[in-house]
């Protein structure tokens, strides 16, 4: 199992899903329609490094996290 | 990197800062201040932060500069930030003028770009996500 | 602008200018400080100022800046100024990111480059003219 | 007459001279030796403006400045 989280504005609880690469859980995220207008705007960090890959492997306690489109300062 | 509550007292942190590279031989010293600006109608903005890539994301940063033989620091708030007050404060400090200046450009704009924080208009009260003023991060779309 | 005898208080100056523009609803306000690095075995540098051309060139800036919906400030030492104590101090504000980190840039390197201000090297309590960091200014060569 | 002054580190007293253009101002201190490694690098202010043109005229009290290489900051 592994977990992914949304943040900042994306107003949804984290989830728990199978998942061996990320293109497993670009499927599964595909799957919520409350997500097709996020998911092409939002970046992507595994246990807090950002990826860019949708190849990266995944292993058991892994934590996915979308990152929405950022204003800081 | 610090990360406060609320607006940030930037007197504090610009002569700690000032203070504790006093005798580092830095002949540059850039700081950048972000304030609110009162437009829109609203009464604060307010920002979420996610701390753990914010953190790699500025020690990236802090090991660019150090290879230019400088350094950077920064400070940003978390929640609300009323009008005219601060929410941000990076810098740079440099042995050389033009490495300074071009670090900063560099460090502010990536900031911008790619720093996760997300920035939200607070208006009679609501938190309403900047959603036209912000931009993906780089490598947004990988799951679309 | 502003001119001292011997080193800047920079602390006192950073933070008048932070609150003389807490209302004016700029967005950001950078400074730039320049602070007299030890090498060569200076124990400071002196600083010669022709004040009337100065307030001239600064008045341009301040022209500048203000068609871009900005402001400039500046603060510099005459006499001796110590290793490891700041000689300038300048600085933007500006409603906008880019127009500030643009002018700072366009600001700092033309006041290198034509601010009447002769720099010189203290060694062994001597003032020696630090001829060759120096830059002809616009338009020199004229009665050659 | 009119004076010239010289700035920073020229190691020179103002000298007054009769002139009606840059141009006289340019010939007379060509004459002084000291002054040769100076000129090419100077720039000029007439009355406190930078003036960039030997045709510039001269009157009765004017005031030009030799301004030698700078190094603020």
């Amino acid at each position: 199992m592994i977990k992914v989280e949304f943040l900042g504005p994306i107003d949804k609880m984290p989830i728990e899903m199978e998942a061996s690469t990320l293109a497993d859980v670009s499927a599964k995220l595909k799957e919520d329609s409350t997500l097709i207008q996020w998911l092409d705007k939002c970046a992507v960090a595994l246990n807090d490094t950002m990826v860019n890959d949708l190849n990266t492997s995944l292993k058991d306690g892994d934590r996915v996290s979308i990152l929405p489109p950022v204003c800081g300062g | 990197m610090e990360l406060y509550d609320g607006p940030l007292d930037i007197k504090e942190i610009f002569c700690r800062w000032l203070d504790e590279e006093a005798h580092s031989n830095y002949g540059a010293y850039i700081p950048f201040v972000g304030t609110i600006r009162a437009e829109d109608d609203i009464e604060a903005l307010s920002f979420d932060i996610y701390e753990p890539v914010l953190r790699e994301w500025f020690d990236t940063w802090q090991e660019k500069a150090k290879a230019l033989g400088a350094s950077v620091k920064m400070a940003h708030s978390q929640g609300d930030v009323p009008i005219h007050t601060s929410s941000y404060i990076s810098a740079v400090f440099s042995p050389k003028r033009r490495v300074a200046l071009e670090l900063i450009d560099a460090f502010v704009e990536d900031f911008k770009a790619n720093a996760p924080i997300w920035k939200y208009d607070v208006k009679n009260g609501e938190r309403i996500y900047a959603a036209d003023r912000s931009t993906p991060m780089y490598g947004s779309g990988l799951l679309a």
